[in-house]
């Protein structure tokens, strides 16, 4: 017993702060606290995230004009906690409202990198899925979701600004499922479509 | 009048009471004293900042309230009707039908009697239909209260960005000396001469050097960001705060020099043993005040160095995530400071309207005074908030730069020169300080001739006049070509509500 | 401080829309600018060449976003004069009314839009709120809230509904009120005037030689308004006012004066509709069947190889014009070459070497008073 | 009714353009320009003047259109590529202008036009100016850029989608199509086709998710 090699001096403070950091985290385990501490953190954030999604105020072409409607008080999107910033820093939304030309789609690209992680893309009105009237244009990309990867999909030319608040509507049911994941990690996750059946 | 709810004696003698005896025999007994002071300043600081922080969410909401009824239906100029009375009668949610009893039958009744009376005249054409029912299970109290939780949660989850070429040291610094120095300032804000968190002797001084702080960080987040829309933002605003400052420091000098102190809590209790509030005595002062404070805290109409026209988003273009709420946080902390100094400088703080008369009618004014001083102070906070920031932010347009700093220069120091020259009067020759008196009725210092209030009422009424001089002395005749020179069969601003 | 260029644009607030304004500043004061246009460039006049006539309707609707029944019936003027077709006259009256009430819900977008760049956000709220009516008036005729398709090659798609006219009058007298309450807030506002009064100069000789055209002009002081200058509908026939300026310096029209002509084409409209909805043949009240001869005869879907057509409209920006050449197709059915002149196109350009020697903060007065559109510049 | 906004009536019009095609003719006689007054088939019948000129006669026409005769706005140019068009007529540029009463204002002034009492240059007039051009690769036609100033930017855009050279046309740049557009890639010449112009793939991917653009590599 004399020479185990311990002795109360050499118990250094790390090796303390483990052993309480680990007891600690056994007595949560063990109780449950842990697990459940960490649900209702992740419900909470996952709450916060769905329900103010700010979005970025980028006004390509006609769907811009509904856009802005639907942040009016007749359809007043702001209830929902849609509102409109300028820069791209502080929004969450990424609403591409139009026809993404060969001139504009790096500076889109650009404005989507801008964004900060967790981050969503909504294609509004049909220039803005597949081209729309414009399709056969030698200067309209055939959807922004060649450049970006979208999460919704709103059709109409343009969509009402009802069918626009129905399209956060389901970006909120898709934040419900993915949280917070950066859109690096949900390249799996099926695009939404308002109106699909 | 000492506020009748003296929280911090009561947590004073709570902890005096309970610390000593457990530190009978104990090596820390000879510093009990210090202990006890601490602990108790601990738990009365907590208590406030606490109270300071919730009651910071109705700040927002109200604006969020305010502004969606303004814009909704007639906007500024007639918005505050509309905050009782619904768009075409719907509020958000007919919550008077929702109390137990009918108790809210009354409410309901008004409701409708006031939509009849002075609501819009157009139901058929009315184009808005303002979703009525934000209730969650059919209970709409605080309808959206909590949007600004989510907000502010939200933001801790996102992406913390520094633009490659920023420096990153400044830009990471610059929100935190913002937003420290701001949360500063609630540290001398009294809620009651019984609740505050400390009272400096000269706490006057204090807020405004701490006022003073927060322009070198928004300066050093414009330039740090090495964004060119940023930088012009930090740079209006060093240059407007500078312009600003000057007449704000002389206002409170004047308020300083009305009150004979520096303290906040003093001139608030001079206000009462006086007999006037500040208010009634220094019209041009709170005017002034109100315009440099709005000013301070850059907002409409004055807030250039975040104009979202031309610059994107000013001087925070560059901060996303947690730094941008914070940044956020900090300018609505700064606006509800400044509604807290207006309420103690000019509104008498805690005290009721009226205290004296209403306090002496039996039964009724034992009960009046039973309304405790922390919730009238915040009332008057809210109630400046809404009137004054809210209402000028969304019915003025933005000024110009230079037009800021002309205003500021040329009109607003004279002003301020002058208000402190006409203070220092009014406490030299006007002030009658033997009938001062701290009791529930106040004190007569301001009567003349053996009239009461005599000077409190001749200095409003005149300067009333004067305002209302200056609101109808756009010469007509003299820009006849400027108003009404449209080829028109009918000028424009012939238009009087209400008559079809 | 040094003299540096800002880039505002593609997504910036100023720009009500996608192009790229550099500026060079001087501390606060404008220095030199440059516009940059085309970033939704789409090729109209490419695609409609593979279109027949009818289907070129659509693509007009949606060259601006904000009057789309103003350019759809520009171009059906054009295609009128390339195919020869007869328009009865209860159809133009019809054309009229529907273009007016675009030209209010048009002004109305501008002004929503003018406001937040002076920094009045209420006026924005106001005004989209206001467009409704007029918005759901012309859904009532086309069937959709902006794109409407409605005008057709020698007529109208279908009669105006029964109680349409009741409730258009309700409506339009009542946004005569609320013009009033516009002008009560801002006119009376005195830093809605010491923000707009004295900014953004430019005198009418400059304009015209610029090609600037439309409200832009005739807020300098000179009513010159295609709808008298050369008339293309009934407006000889119906009670109305170019709505002119007095420019109240030798340099011309500044912010103000621009605002006050579009508040003034407002009442105007208002008050055209308000007497072509009386004067209306065949009765405001009856609903005719669609293709019936009062509202649509049939025009020819050909046209020869080298036959043109070319109209002049007054659009709400301006002149908006249409050069149609027939004989597309080797069959004549589409347009062989179709050219559009968009009035913005022109007056950007000019707008943005206006600003120069004010501030920065005027950059968006000025371009917001100049009522920029991109949809029908960039085309 | 009110006195402003009377229109000019069909008769003024008339005149005034057979007056502009006199003087036109009495100027230009011989030299290969020929004038016609035309109407319009809408709306109110119309006239107007056409004039048909060489391209070496271009700018002599200009300048005594716009000093002379007052044509004061241009208003749109147009180029047309006629791929199998006649020798002479391979290309077309058709300029429009209009005559505009405008005039300067004194401050407090405006200018209130009774359009019955409008008479001479005053009355507003439109001109349509068609140029043929050779029926080869590099069609040339001389700039009036400096003549009216609203010709600048839609000779640019004449060149950037048709491909049209307006010599002497100082700072010509791409105002529509990217600046990375290679070299001589003018859309609206004949033999550009759009995508799908044969109208085969147009319906293989409705919903449009699999399929990519024809130009992906240029962007990104």
């Amino acid at each position: 017993m004399a020479d185990t090699g311990e002795n109360f001096a050499a118990f250094n403070s790390r090796a303390l702060v483990e052993m309480v950091g680990g007891v600690t985290d056994e007595a949560l385990k063990v109780t449950k606290i842990k697990q459940f501490l960490s649900v209702l953190a992740g419900r909470f954030f996952n709450w916060a995230g769905r329900k103010s999604l700010f979005t970025l105020h980028l006004g390509i072409k006609c769907c811009a004009i509904e856009m802005a409607a639907a942040a009016t008080p007749r359809f007043d999107g702001d209830r929902f906690g849609v509102l409109f910033r300028s820069s791209p820093r502080q929004s969450d939304v990424l609403l591409v409202n139009g026809p993404v030309s060969k001139k504009f789609a790096d500076k889109i690209v650009r404005l989507w990198e801008q964004m900060p992680e967790p981050k969503y893309c909504i294609a509004m009105g049909e220039c803005a899925i597949s081209g729309g009237p414009y399709f056969q244009s030698y200067n309209i990309l055939e959807g922004v979701d060649t450049v970006i990867p979208v999460d919704v999909y709103i059709p109409g030319c343009p969509p009402r600004p009802e069918a626009l608040i129905d399209g956060f509507g389901l970006l909120r049911e898709k934040i419900i499922r993915i949280g917070g994941a950066p859109s690096s990690e949900r390249e799996s996750e099926k695009p939404l479509i308002v109106g699909d059946e | 009048m000492d506020d009748a709810y003296d929280l911090r004696g009561l947590i004073f003698d709570l902890v005096d009471k309970t610390i000593p005896p457990l530190l009978e025999g104990t090596p820390l007994e000879e510093s009990t004293g210090q202990l006890v002071f601490g602990l108790a300043t601990f738990a009365v600081v907590n208590i406030v900042f606490l109270m300071l922080f919730f009651s910071q969410f109705a700040i927002l909401w109200i604006e969020r309230k305010a502004v969606a009824r303004m814009n909704d239906r007639r906007g500024a100029t007639t918005a505050l009707r509309s905050l009782w009375v619904g768009e075409n009668g719907v509020t958000a949610g007919e919550w008077w039908n929702m109390l137990p009893f009918g108790l809210g039958k009354p409410v309901g009744a008004v409701n409708k009697w006031l939509n009849k009376k002075f609501g819009n005249r157009d139901e058929k054409f009315a184009t808005v239909d303002r979703v009525n029912n934000r209730s969650w299970m059919g209970y709409s109290i605080f309808p959206g209260f909590f949007q600004n939780v989510a907000d502010g949660m939200k933001f801790l989850l996102k992406e913390h960005m520094v633009p490659q070429r920023a420096d990153k040291l400044i830009f990471e610094v610059s929100p935190f000396l913002i937003v420290s120095s701001t949360l500063l300032i609630l540290g001398i804000i009294p809620l009651s001469s019984g609740i505050y968190a400390t009272n400096p002797e000269l706490s006057i001084l204090y807020a405004i050097a701490i006022f003073g702080i927060a322009p070198i960080g928004v300066f050093f987040a414009g330039w740090s960001s090495n964004n060119k829309y940023t930088l012009i933002g930090g740079i209006r605003s060093a240059a407007q705060l500078t312009a600003y400052e000057i007449p704000l420091l002389l206002t409170l000098l004047s308020v300083a020099v009305l009150s004979g102190t520096f303290n906040i809590i003093d001139s608030v209790h001079f206000q009462h043993s006086a007999g006037a509030w500040n208010l009634f005595l220094m019209p041009l002062g709170a005017g002034l005040f109100l315009l440099t404070m709005i000013a301070e805290v850059e907002r409409v109409p004055f807030d250039m160095p975040e104009a979202e026209a031309e610059l994107v988003e000013g001087w925070w273009t560059e901060y996303g995530g947690m730094r941008f709420g914070m940044l956020f946080m900090a300018e609505y902390i700064r606006t509800y400071a400044a509604c807290f100094l207006f309420t103690h400088f000019f509104l008498g703080g805690w005290h009721l309207p009226f205290q004296g008369l209403i306090g002496s009618i039996p039964l009724v004014g034992g009960l009046y005074l039973l309304i405790p001083g922390a919730v009238v102070v915040l009332l008057k906070a809210w109630l400046v908030f809404l009137l004054v920031f809210v209402w000028a932010r969304f019915s003025l347009a933005r000024i110009r730069t230079d037009q800021i700093l002309e205003f500021g220069w040329r009109i607003l120091l004279p002003l301020a020169v002058f208000q402190l020259v006409l203070s220092a009067v009014y406490r030299l020759y006007l002030f009658d300080p033997s009938a001062m008196d701290d009791g529930t009725y106040g004190g007569t210092s301001w009567d003349a001739l053996g009239v009461p209030f005599l000077i409190p009422a001749i200095t409003t009424i005149i300067w009333l006049g004067i305002f209302f001089l200056m609101l109808n002395d756009e010469d007509k005749s003299g820009n006849t070509e400027r108003m009404f020179h449209v080829y028109t069969d009918k000028p424009a601003g012939t238009y009087v509500p209400g008559q079809e | 401080m040094a003299q540096m260029w800002i880039t505002m644009g593609p997504q910036h607030p100023m720009t009500h829309g996608l192009w790229t304004l550099r500026v060079k500043v001087d501390g606060e004061t404008v220095v030199d600018t440059e516009a940059e246009l085309g970033y939704i460039h789409r090729g109209v006049e490419k695609i409609c060449e593979s279109r027949d006539f009818t289907q070129v309707t659509p693509y007009c609707d949606r060259l601006c976003y904000v009057s789309a029944m103003t350019w759809a019936n520009s171009y059906i003027y054009a295609a009128e004069d390339l195919l020869e077709a007869d328009v009865p006259e209860r159809a133009e009256y019809i054309r009229l009314i529907s273009a007016e009430l675009q030209r209010l819900a048009s002004h109305l977008m501008w002004l929503g839009a003018f406001g937040p760049d002076i920094g009045n956000l209420t006026l924005m709220t106001w005004c989209m709120r206001d467009r409704e009516m007029f918005l759901d008036l012309l859904q009532e005729l086309g069937g959709s809230r902006m794109h409407y398709n409605y005008p057709r090659i020698g007529g109208v798609k279908r009669d105006i509904p029964v109680g349409f006219a009741d409730r258009m009058i309700a409506k339009v007298k009542l946004f005569e009120r609320r013009i009033e309450e516009y002008e009560m807030m801002l006119d009376e506002s005195t830093i809605w005037l010491v923000r707009l009064q004295g900014v953004g100069y430019a005198n009418a000789e400059e304009m015209v030689e610029a090609g600037v055209s439309g409200p832009n002009v005739r807020a300098a002081g000179v009513n010159y308004d295609v709808r008298w200058a050369h008339p293309y509908s009934v407006y000889d026939e119906v009670d109305w006012e170019p709505a002119v300026e007095k420019p109240t310096s030798v340099k011309g029209a500044d912010c103000y004066d621009r605002y006050r002509v579009r508040m003034e084409e407002m009442r105007q409209s208002c008050r055209m509709v308000l007497d072509a909805i009386e004067k209306i043949p065949g009765g405001k009240n009856t609903n005719y069947a669609n293709g019936d001869e009062m509202i649509y005869q049939k025009a020819p879907t050909r046209a020869p190889e080298g036959a043109t057509g070319f109209s002049n409209y007054e659009c709400t920006r301006g002149a908006s014009q249409f050069y149609v050449k027939g004989g597309g197709d080797g069959r004549g059915k589409n347009p062989y070459r179709l050219s559009i002149r968009s009035p913005m196109f022109i007056t950007i350009p000019f707008v943005a070497k206006t600003m120069i020697g004010y501030k920065v903060a005027d950059i968006p007065a000025i371009m917001g008073s100049f009522d920029p559109c991109i949809g029908e510049t960039d085309r | 009714m009110s006195n402003l906004g009377t229109t000019v009536t069909l008769s003024q019009n008339e005149a005034a353009a057979n007056d502009c095609l006199a003087a036109i003719n009495s100027r230009f006689s011989g030299s290969g320009v020929v004038a016609s007054v035309e109407r319009h088939s809408n709306a109110k019948k119309y006239a107007f003047v056409r004039i048909t000129t060489p391209p070496q006669h271009w700018q002599a026409l200009a300048k005594w259109l716009r000093f002379d005769l007052g044509v004061n706005y241009c208003s749109m140019v147009t180029g047309t590529h006629f791929p199998e068009g006649p020798q002479e007529r391979g290309w077309e540029v058709a300029y429009h202008f209009l005559r505009q009463p405008i005039t300067d204002q004194l401050p407090n002034t405006h200018t209130v036009y009774v359009a019955e009492k409008l008479d001479g240059r005053l009355i507003p007039m439109e001109f349509e100016v068609l140029i043929p051009l050779e029926n080869n690769d590099t069609p040339t036609v001389p700039t009036v850029q400096h003549i009216w100033g609203g010709a600048d930017w839609n000779e640019k855009e004449t060149w950037d989608l048709v491909g049209i050279k307006f010599e002497g046309h100082k700072n010509m740049f791409r105002v529509l199509n990217p600046h990375d557009s290679p070299e001589g890639f003018h859309p609206l010449q004949k033999q550009h086709k759009i995508r799908y112009h044969d109208h085969n793939e147009m319906y293989d991917d409705a919903q449009g998710f699999g399929r990519k653009p024809a130009d992906e590599g240029r962007i990104k």
